[in-house]
């Protein structure tokens, strides 16, 4: 395992560095580069990515004080191609990348003149406390839930347990995360829950009890907002791999030896059930902790790392773009790995060797 | 129905009896298949023009035929719109027209609409009207098929791919697994919205072009799952009988591993359906997916979002969502135990049953 | 007469409304050993579970039931975790299949130690060691941290009574314990029991089909045939005077009879210095990679067409692991040739071509049945593949007529492995090996499940397939009636050796190896027919 | 810097103009003079008596920032930061652009408009209680224009230099002498101090709260969050007449939301005071929650006093299928205002005529007589460019038929003279066998309402239509490279039309990628407008000619007007007290106060709300 494990490792290498060409290749090829968006900034044209998403907005713009546009001078571009090194040729701003990234120099973002490692360390705590709480009331409520579920299959609990998690999926998150904050934060009903940030403006001055119960009040409706969805594939996936399991032969024997139903469901059918769950993990951590919670971020004004790589995207800051996705992805590597290890920790039969073809 | 079982296996006549005593897995399919053969043929039922009708003693099928508006004696010769108040009273002087049931179709403009849209729903638009005078009701059912037909592709289509290559990559192991898993990995670091950002500047993503870049990429998700189960299953003893047995792989993957590695996958399906149309409707919110007026139920999402006054987009939005996602599911719960050989047919009162497991 | 152990009374079973067992009534004393006797799939399993609350719950049970001077009828679910494992101990009929994988063996029984001793860390180590060592396995203290996939299926058999006993229950329900064990493992297990029937009044109660045991080792016996009780009494009674013909035909079978002579020509199958060996797992991260466990250690053999092979041997000798070598399932050492072919070195679609003509009974038919396939495909997966020139209605045929063979209804071909009994899964089983007609025929205990009757039923069909189309077997047993009216040869392992081979009959007559001499006396063969 | 003063002070003295006989001013006017005189105690509008204290919360919606520095292009800077800075002069809000002395005690100006000086108030003192000296003027020009954003070089590109005479003393000399304006734009030079910014880096973002010498410093910064500004009690221009009744309130804070439904839901909770409505619907059907109800929350609607921007879609005319005016109009009719106002926009809205709406530069009726004097040496370019006379003969604004059917048929009748022809229901020109295709490129879907009704009706002229919505990026990127049929642009304009005009109008902005000539306009008779207008002397004189490129502007159909409210809808928590009536040319939100009663009561009926744990 040792030796398998070594190598995974040491074939991550080629598979970031495809990757980010790839990324590299793509991105670059996309209309509409950096030099357009300093353009748009410069003219004073909202071009911040929400806008994007912040549709039906006003139908006329407010008008701003026109300053006397003129004409943008051609030398200024000029200038623009040269800060963001856009006078050297492609391949050679690629290895100079990768170079850096060698030496662990993920770049400066264009637009915010910031370290890409900053922005992201900024963000982690959004994003950490999004992902973090969501995993863990989803995984809490959907594993016993699923359990549960399977015990009682048919019956009247299975039905509207099942109906309940199902229209909790369907729910469009943003749409769920609007109503919570009408009903719970707005000034039309209850007036409970903060409407934006992790924590209220004067969190420094609270003590620590105060600090702790800021944040969880703070984030109470994201993480909810966030994990309304998450439940039914969970409780389904559980329930339908204990469905799998709890006929087994072994299962009787556990019932046998006069293991409580307890036990038997989490001390032997788990880990022959958990290999699935297991198998979802990474994308599922991957998904909450970076792209997932994107319009949760918005609507509740946090700054995570989803908003991040969406407004780098649209605003083509490569530096962030190819920072966050290096990221991500050694991290998404590191977790298959993990996982696949996880795997032969689960079950000892598996293994990663070869089968006659 | 009875003759028809008869000539089934008995191996699939005990499946379709599981099935079926699945009540509600049962009505649900039913329900499911209705709503979707009905959407089928949303053309007929929700249009912005008569099916048929006749002026002047003529007999005229506008629903399948573009006539001018000159043969109903206007001046513009394109296209007649049977909205346009003139036409209408044409039509009702000289002849008759057999309009359908919703005399809307998903992109008609309501210019006789008498309250400022986004209205509430009333007699004449059911579902009330979007925030750009759309009928709701016929934009949900256009939605519907839209939706549906997107979802059963790109899920057929990842079901395919995913099975496939997690397969391969899990039964194989050693090399094929190693060299799968990192082009996966690769394939999966391929920046999606700029693929569609790209495909947006040479053409109009429509509907297939949107399918074929989900396509590409919506399989990945299946892909470890189906990996995991086959890498524990092929150590499996009757695995190893079927290879004693001298089975082709490929046969083995099919009849003896896939089968019992489908709790994942048969899991998976309503919710990589569902999915699907979450994609798409994600995509809409975004402004990455159909092209604008394409009748989608992310674009009647957003709208719920942006029109908070007008709570009946976001619940219709999310009622249709709601229900198609419940259907599904109940049926892939049928399913999976029409497919479940411990599967118990007669439903027990609870009490029972947790006697008898005790 | 005291007060008896375990009572039953009109015990009734149906699954989804067919009735399995109907109107059972047993009892047992203390220190009583009742033997459960009858045809493959009369029911015997069922009713040991649907006694003890353990049937799935689309099963039925009706009757009353009583422990001692606990109602068992009445119980909650919480109560019967007091008796499960603690007063009642169970050995159940498929060891191969009834560990759980993902446990280590110590994991297992410790964990039935913790339940209801409380017993916990070293203490409970010791003890584990302790009962490991009373059902002879080896090396006790490697074997607490390996999985059960890593053990032979006598092993885990061995693992399965150790479970059982581990409390000391009042009642032992012992379903086939023996069945996966060598003659002398067995005796010694049996002899164990005994022990502790006597010392502690432990009731037992026994499930068998070798009549040879409930003679030895049981007080009263209970025949069963179609779910119903045929008679009870005192051994000696049935045995001497049974009640109903149907008893009667039960003691007299045994398999009898000998294989047609064969002539000497080119080996089918012939394996030079085969070996296999197992990796060892490393004592932590950075400890030394112990030496690899040699399972089979350097062999030769041969088979010539229409000959049979028989393999014996002790448990976890080795004898599965040859077998699936000489398959190649198992990777391995040395050479192996099937006619002009070398095994060894084909791979890939060679192998598979090769491989229809040989095929494999294995050992856990349970596990080696696809769990989501009906009994039908399983048994004509191999025909539609290697001769898919067949028209459904001749696979059709084929298929009814193996089952016919077995002794196996048609109307089950509709259903799924596990709703069958465990002589019926074996019999599928060899259904679908035999149904491709292979020229060598590995079978790794194909009659541990079966009664006499079917035994010798089974023997006969197997000899006359062999007659009729010069087939090869490879017949690995530990019952050596059924080897003697099977092999031409045999194989004497232990402990990955080859401690003896020759003529069948000269080996059994006239044993040389100290080995071969205990497990020819310990099994008391009736003298050839 | 003595050798540079030397230096400096040689040069002064070569010069010229004869100091003296220029007078020091207290005011600047761009046409005619400053309506106030020099000992005018405050702005008319003010009150004078406004109480201090109190707080302002607003929101800045969609974006964030991460930046205290607003004059770079790098980072994003917060909103508000220009309030900490005091500029040379201010403007009165009830004048159209007069300026009076802020930093500058007295003004001259140049009779030829080649220098201007300025001198300061020796007590003039940033927040730091550095006095600020004619030289942090000079510096500030100067890092303005050598670091600052771009903006800046263009926008002060006329300034040749500034030169500190004295510590209090500093004189702009400028080389472009024919533009009125910038004397006034540079009488509004924030000035920075020089001592803070030489010992820091002025490119890079920061999230420092520098000094500036303004009414309010930066208090609290949370960046993406939140800024706030405190009002300075030391202020040491607070008796100035410009200052008197202003910057009353003494907290001003801007709460950044991501979302805007959350804004809105912000404001209705009570955690902002103040909010800018650009929405009909919400303006028409929002207003129902308790705080509106109960009265605590109200509206105020404060009449537009500068021209309504002219927000149209513009047709590419670098592309040959709309050089015919007759197709611009043809098209332009489609485009049913009253359908949208009605049913989408809550009758809310006006349609937008002139290019000048909402002012007296918005022609009007027939040509007067100066305008047709104006006009007259183009009247044949103009005949051939607009295919009619109209310009001299019709009035405005342009007669056109209420009902679509009328309007579709004079819209066809239009495109068969322009040489079009129904072929298989397709719309097809007759010489090329072109058909006529028009698609629409956006950015933003809200305005998709907008574009479809239109689109609808050109497809019932046959006209292939389509509508495109693109990533931003994208959508400039087409725009740069006039890769689009039509787009919606913006033409926003001021009661002081300057130079800006040429970037809009003219043949030379045309070619460029970045002008805001967004249709591609090539016409000499607006650029010969264009040029007059740049050159008025005077208000009566700016009218006409304004009135006479919005004439030429209109009748050529270059782009399809949409709408505007005419009036900035309001509403606040009712704590506020306001100059009433509003001044004419600006809201001067400076001009507020917090009312301390209301205040009051607003927070005790707050108070038992469970708002913080
Ligand atoms: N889950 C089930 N569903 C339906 N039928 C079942 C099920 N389990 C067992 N049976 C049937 O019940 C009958 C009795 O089975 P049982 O296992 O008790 O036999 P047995 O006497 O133990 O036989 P063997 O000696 O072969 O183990 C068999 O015919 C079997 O097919
Ligand atoms: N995968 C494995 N890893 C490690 N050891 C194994 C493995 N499989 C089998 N063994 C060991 O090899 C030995 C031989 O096992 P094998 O199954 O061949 O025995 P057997 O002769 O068939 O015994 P039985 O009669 O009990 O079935 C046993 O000691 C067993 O523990
Ligand atoms: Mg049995
Ligand atoms: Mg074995």
């Amino acid at each position: 395992m040792a030796r398998y494990t070594l190598r995974r490792l040491l074939l991550m290498i080629p598979t970031l560095f495809g990757i980010m060409l790839l990324n590299f290749i793509i991105v670059q090829a996309a209309p509409g580069g950096p030099i357009d968006q300093m353009l748009a900034r410069f003219e004073g044209a909202d071009a911040m990515a929400s806008t994007r998403m912040d549709m039906g907005g006003a139908e006329v713009q407010v008008q701003d004080e026109s300053r006397g546009a003129r004409g943008i001078d051609p030398r200024f571009i000029e200038q623009l191609e040269q800060q963001f090194g856009f006078d050297q040729p492609a391949h050679l701003r690629f290895l100079g990348m990768m170079g850096d990234y060698l030496t662990l120099d993920f770049g400066t973002s264009f637009f915010r003149d910031r370290p890409v490692v900053d922005l992201m360390l900024e963000r982690l705590p959004v994003s950490i406390s999004l992902g973090l709480w969501t995993t863990l009331l989803v995984y809490l409520i959907s594993i016993p839930l699923g359990v549960r579920k399977a015990l009682r299959h048919g019956s009247r609990f299975d039905v509207w347990t099942s109906g309940l998690v199902i229209v909790g999926y369907a729910i469009p998150g943003f749409l769920f995360a609007i109503l919570l904050i009408v009903v719970f934060a707005g000034g039309t009903y209850l007036d409970w829950f903060p409407l934006r940030g992790l924590t209220s403006p004067n969190f420094e001055q609270l003590s620590t009890l105060g600090k702790i119960k800021d944040y969880f009040w703070h984030i109470t409706l994201p993480v909810v907002a966030l994990s309304i969805g998450s439940f039914a594939t969970l409780t389904m996936l559980t329930k339908n791999s204990f469905l799998d399991e709890i006929h087994k032969q072994y299962v009787l024997t556990a019932r046998a030896k006069g293991a409580s139903e307890r036990r038997v469901l989490y001390g032997h059918v788990f880990r022959n059930a958990m290999l699935i769950i297991i198998a979802g993990i990474p994308a599922a951590l991957i998904g909450i902790f970076f792209t997932g919670a994107l319009l949760i971020e918005v609507i509740f004004s946090l700054d995570g790392l989803g908003l991040l790589g969406f407004e780098a995207v649209m605003q083509r800051d490569y530096p962030v773009i190819f920072g966050t996705l290096f990221l991500y992805t050694l991290i998404g590597l590191v977790l298959k790995l993990i996982s696949d290890l996880t795997y032969v920790w689960v079950d000892p039969r598996i293994d990663f060797a070869t089968r006659e073809s | 129905m009875g003759i028809l079982t008869n000539r089934f296996s008995p191996i699939t006549r005990r499946r379709l009896a599981a099935f079926k005593a699945n009540r509600r897995a049962h009505m649900s399919l039913w329900l499911f298949g209705v709503l979707f053969i009905l959407s089928l043929f949303a053309e007929l039922i929700a249009n912005d023009k008569p099916i048929v009708m006749q002026y002047e003693g003529n007999w005229y099928v506008p629903l399948l035929v573009d006539y001018p508006e000159t043969e109903f004696d206007g001046f513009l010769p394109t296209r007649t719109d049977y909205l346009d108040p003139f036409i209408q009273q044409q039509i009702s002087e000289h002849g008759w027209a057999l309009w359908p049931v919703i005399p809307f179709s998903y992109q008609t403009l309501d210019m006789q609409m008498t309250r400022p849209s986004p209205a509430p729903p009333d007699s004449r638009h059911w579902l009330g009207t979007d925030d750009q005078g759309r009928d709701v009701m016929a934009r949900v059912i256009y939605g519907f098929r839209l939706s549906v037909v997107f979802a059963l592709v790109l899920t057929a289509g990842s079901l395919v791919m995913g099975v496939l290559i997690g397969g391969i990559q899990g039964y194989f192991g050693g090399k094929v697994d190693l060299i799968g898993q990192r082009f996966t990995e690769i394939w999966s670091g391929l920046p999606v919205l700029f693929l569609l950002i790209i495909l947006a500047s040479f053409v109009q993503p429509g509907f297939w072009w949107l399918l074929g870049i989900m396509l590409l990429f919506s399989w990945l998700g299946l892909v470890d799952i189906v990996r995991a189960e086959f890498l524990r299953a092929r150590n499996l003893e009757y695995v190893r009988a079927a290879k004693a047995m001298g089975l082709p792989s490929r046969l083995i993957m099919w009849r003896h591993v896939l089968p019992n590695a489908m709790v994942a996958t048969l899991t998976f399906i309503p919710f990589l359906f569902t999915g699907a149309i979450g994609t798409l409707t994600a995509l809409d919110f975004l402004g990455f997916g159909l092209p604008p007026g394409a009748p989608s139920l992310g674009e009647l999402a957003a709208q719920g979002k942006n029109n908070l006054h007008a709570p009946w987009l976001g619940i219709t939005a999310f009622m249709t969502l709601a229900i198609m996602l419940s259907l599904l599911v109940f049926i892939g719960e049928g399913l999976r135990d029409a497919f479940d050989p411990r599967h118990i047919h007669s439903v027990q009162p609870d009490q029972d049953k947790e006697q008898a497991h005790a | 007469m005291p007060k008896p152990l375990l009572e039953i009374e009109h015990l009734s079973i149906a699954f989804n409304g067919t009735s399995i067992v109907e109107d059972l009534s047993l009892h047992i004393q203390p220190g009583e050993t009742l033997a459960l006797v009858g045809e493959s799939g009369s029911g015997k399993s069922v009713s040991a579970l649907g006694m003890m609350n353990l049937l799935p719950p689309n099963a039925r049970v009706t009757g009353q039931r009583r422990l001692g001077n606990t109602e068992l009828d009445s119980l909650k679910h919480t109560d019967w975790t007091k008796i499960h494992g603690n007063r009642v101990g169970f050995i159940f009929q498929e060891p191969m299949t009834s560990l759980n994988p993902l446990h280590t063996i110590g994991k297992q029984i410790g964990e039935t130690l913790r339940l209801h001793q409380g017993l916990r860390g070293n203490q409970a180590r010791q003890r584990m060691r302790e009962l490991l060592t009373q059902v002879k396995l080896p090396r006790p203290d490697e074997l607490l941290d390996v999985w059960p996939h890593q053990l032979s299926g006598g092993q885990r058999q061995r693992v399965m009574i150790a479970m059982a006993i581990a409390n000391q229950p009042d009642l032992l329900v012992a379903d086939e314990p023996t069945t996966a064990l060598d003659v002398t493992v067995q005796q010694e297990i049996l002899a164990l029991l005994k022990e502790l029937r006597d010392a502690y009044g432990m009731g037992m109660l026994f499930i068998t089909h070798d009549l040879n045991l409930v003679r030895r080792h049981a007080d009263r016996v209970c025949v069963m045939y179609q779910g119903k009780v045929q008679e009870t009494g005192p051994v000696e009674t049935v045995f001497t005077r049974p009640q109903s013909a149907y008893t009667q035909a039960l003691i007299d079978a045994e398999p009898e009879g000998r294989p047609m002579p064969v002539a000497r020509v080119q080996p089918l199958l012939e394996a030079k210095a085969l070996a296999v060996s197992f990796k060892r797992p490393r004592k932590g991260l950075f400890g030394r990679q112990p030496p690899p466990f040699e399972a089979v250690k350097s062999t030769d053999l041969y088979i010539t067409p229409g000959e049979t092979l028989g393999i014996v041997g002790e448990s976890g000798s080795g004898k599965t692991t040859l077998a699936s070598a000489l398959m190649r399932l198992t990777t391995s050492q040395g050479e192996i040739r099937l006619g002009t072919e070398r095994l060894d070195q084909l791979s890939g679609n060679q192998l598979r071509r090769q491989r229809h003509r040989l095929q494999m009974v294995f050992q856990d038919p349970y596990g080696a049945l696809s769990p989501r396939m009906p009994v039908f495909d399983i048994i004509s997966e191999g025909l539609r593949f290697h001769y898919p020139k067949l028209s459904k209605q001749e696979v059709t045929q084929r298929v009814n007529q193996t089952l016919r063979e077995v002794e196996l209804p048609e109307s089950c071909a509709a259903r799924y492995p596990h709703e069958f009994s465990g002589g019926q899964r074996q019999r599928i089983a060899i259904a679908r090996a035999i149904i491709l007609e292979p020229e060598l025929l590995v079978l790794d205990e194909p009659t541990s499940a079966l009664d006499r009757s079917v035994q010798k039923q089974l023997v006969t069909l197997l000899r006359e397939l062999q007659h009729r189309r010069q087939l090869s077997y490879l017949f690995i047993s530990h019952d050596l009636a059924v080897i003697r009216a099977m092999a031409h040869r045999i194989m004497v392992l232990k402990e990955g050796q080859v401690v003896e081979q020759g003529d069948c009959l000269e080996v059994l007559s006239n044993p040389q190896h100290s080995y071969t001499r205990t497990l020819v006396a310990a099994a008391n063969l009736a003298p050839a027919s | 810097i003595l050798s540079l003063n030397m230096a400096l002070g040689e040069a002064i003295e070569h010069s010229d103009v004869p100091r003296k006989a220029i007078q020091t001013v207290h005011a600047l006017s761009l046409y005619d003079e400053p309506a106030l005189t020099e000992d005018f105690p405050y702005f008319p509008h003010v009150n004078p008596q406004a109480p201090k204290g109190g707080s302002l919360t607003r929101t800045a919606v969609g974006g964030s920032f991460d930046s205290t520095n607003p004059f770079i292009i790098r980072g994003t800077p917060a909103t508000g930061i220009f309030q900490i800075y005091d500029t040379l002069m201010v403007e009165n809000p009830g004048e159209p652009f007069s300026l009076y002395g802020l930093l500058a005690q007295g003004v001259r100006l140049a009779p030829d408009r080649s220098w201007i000086e300025f001198d300061l108030r020796p007590e003039a003192r940033f927040q730091d209680g550095e006095p600020v000296t004619a030289y942090d003027v000079v510096f500030t020009l100067e890092l303005l224009r050598d670091k600052g954003n771009p903006f800046y070089s263009s926008y002060y590109a006329g300034v040749e230099k500034a030169v500190a005479l004295d510590d209090h003393r500093v004189r702009f000399t400028f080389s472009d002498t024919d533009s009125r304006e910038l004397p006034l734009i540079v009488a509004q030079l924030p000035i920075l101090p020089r001592h803070y910014w030489e010992s820091h880096d002025f490119t890079a973002p920061t999230l420092a709260q520098h000094p500036g010498s303004g009414p309010y410093r930066i208090a609290e910064v949370d960046p993406g969050r939140r800024i706030v500004f405190q009002r300075d009690e030391d202020y040491w221009g607070k008796h100035l007449p410009v200052n008197r009744g202003r910057y009353n309130i003494d907290r001003l804070v801007f709460d950044y939301y991501r979302d805007r439904d959350i804004a809105w839901e912000a404001f209705k909770a009570g955690l902002t005071d103040f909010r800018i409505d650009a929405r009909a619907a919400t303006w028409a059907t929002g207003y129902d929650f308790p705080a509106y109800r109960e009265g605590k929350v109200k509206r105020l609607t404060v009449p537009d006093v500068n021209p309504s921007m002219m927000q149209a879609f513009v047709f590419n005319l670098r592309k040959d299928k709309f050089s015919d005016p007759r197709v611009r109009e043809a098209l332009s009719l489609t485009f049913d205002f009253d359908w949208l106002n009605t049913n989408i926009f809550y009758e809310t809205y006006q349609r937008t005529e002139s290019f000048f709406e909402n002012s007296q530069m918005e022609a009007q009726g027939l040509p007067s007589g100066e305008e047709l004097a104006l006009l007259a040496p183009f009247s044949e370019q103009i005949a051939e460019e607009h295919h009619s006379e109209r310009v001299f003969t019709s009035p405005l604004p342009m007669a056109r038929p209420d009902d679509m059917r009328e309007r579709f048929r004079l819209a066809f009748s239009l495109l068969q003279e322009a040489g079009y022809r129904i072929k298989d229901g397709v719309l097809v020109n007759q010489e090329t066998q072109q058909p006529l295709e028009l698609e629409v490129l956006l950015y933003d879907s809200g305005l998709e309402r907008v574009v479809q009704p239109m689109l609808r009706n050109m497809a019932r002229l046959g006209v292939q239509t389509s509508l495109r919505i693109v990533d931003i990026n994208q959508y400039l990127n087409r725009q740069r490279n006039f890769d689009f049929d039509m787009v919606i642009s913006h033409f926003p304009q001021s009661n002081n039309p300057g130079n800006e005009q040429r970037d809009y109008w003219t043949s030379e902005a045309a070619d460029s990628p970045q002008s805001r000539n967004r249709m591609g306009l090539k016409n000499p008779v607006v650029d010969a407008l264009v040029e007059e207008l740049i050159a008025v002397d005077s208000r009566e004189e700016l009218h006409q000619v304004a009135r006479a490129l919005d004439r030429v502007l209109r009748w050529g159909f270059y782009v399809i007007p949409h709408y505007h409210s005419g009036e900035t809808r309001i509403a606040i928590w009712d704590k506020f007290g306001y100059p009433e009536p509003f001044p004419q040319y600006a809201m001067d939100l400076d001009a507020w106060w917090v009312d301390p009663q209301q205040d009051a009561e607003r927070q005790r009926s707050e108070s038992p709300t469970p708002t913080q744990p």
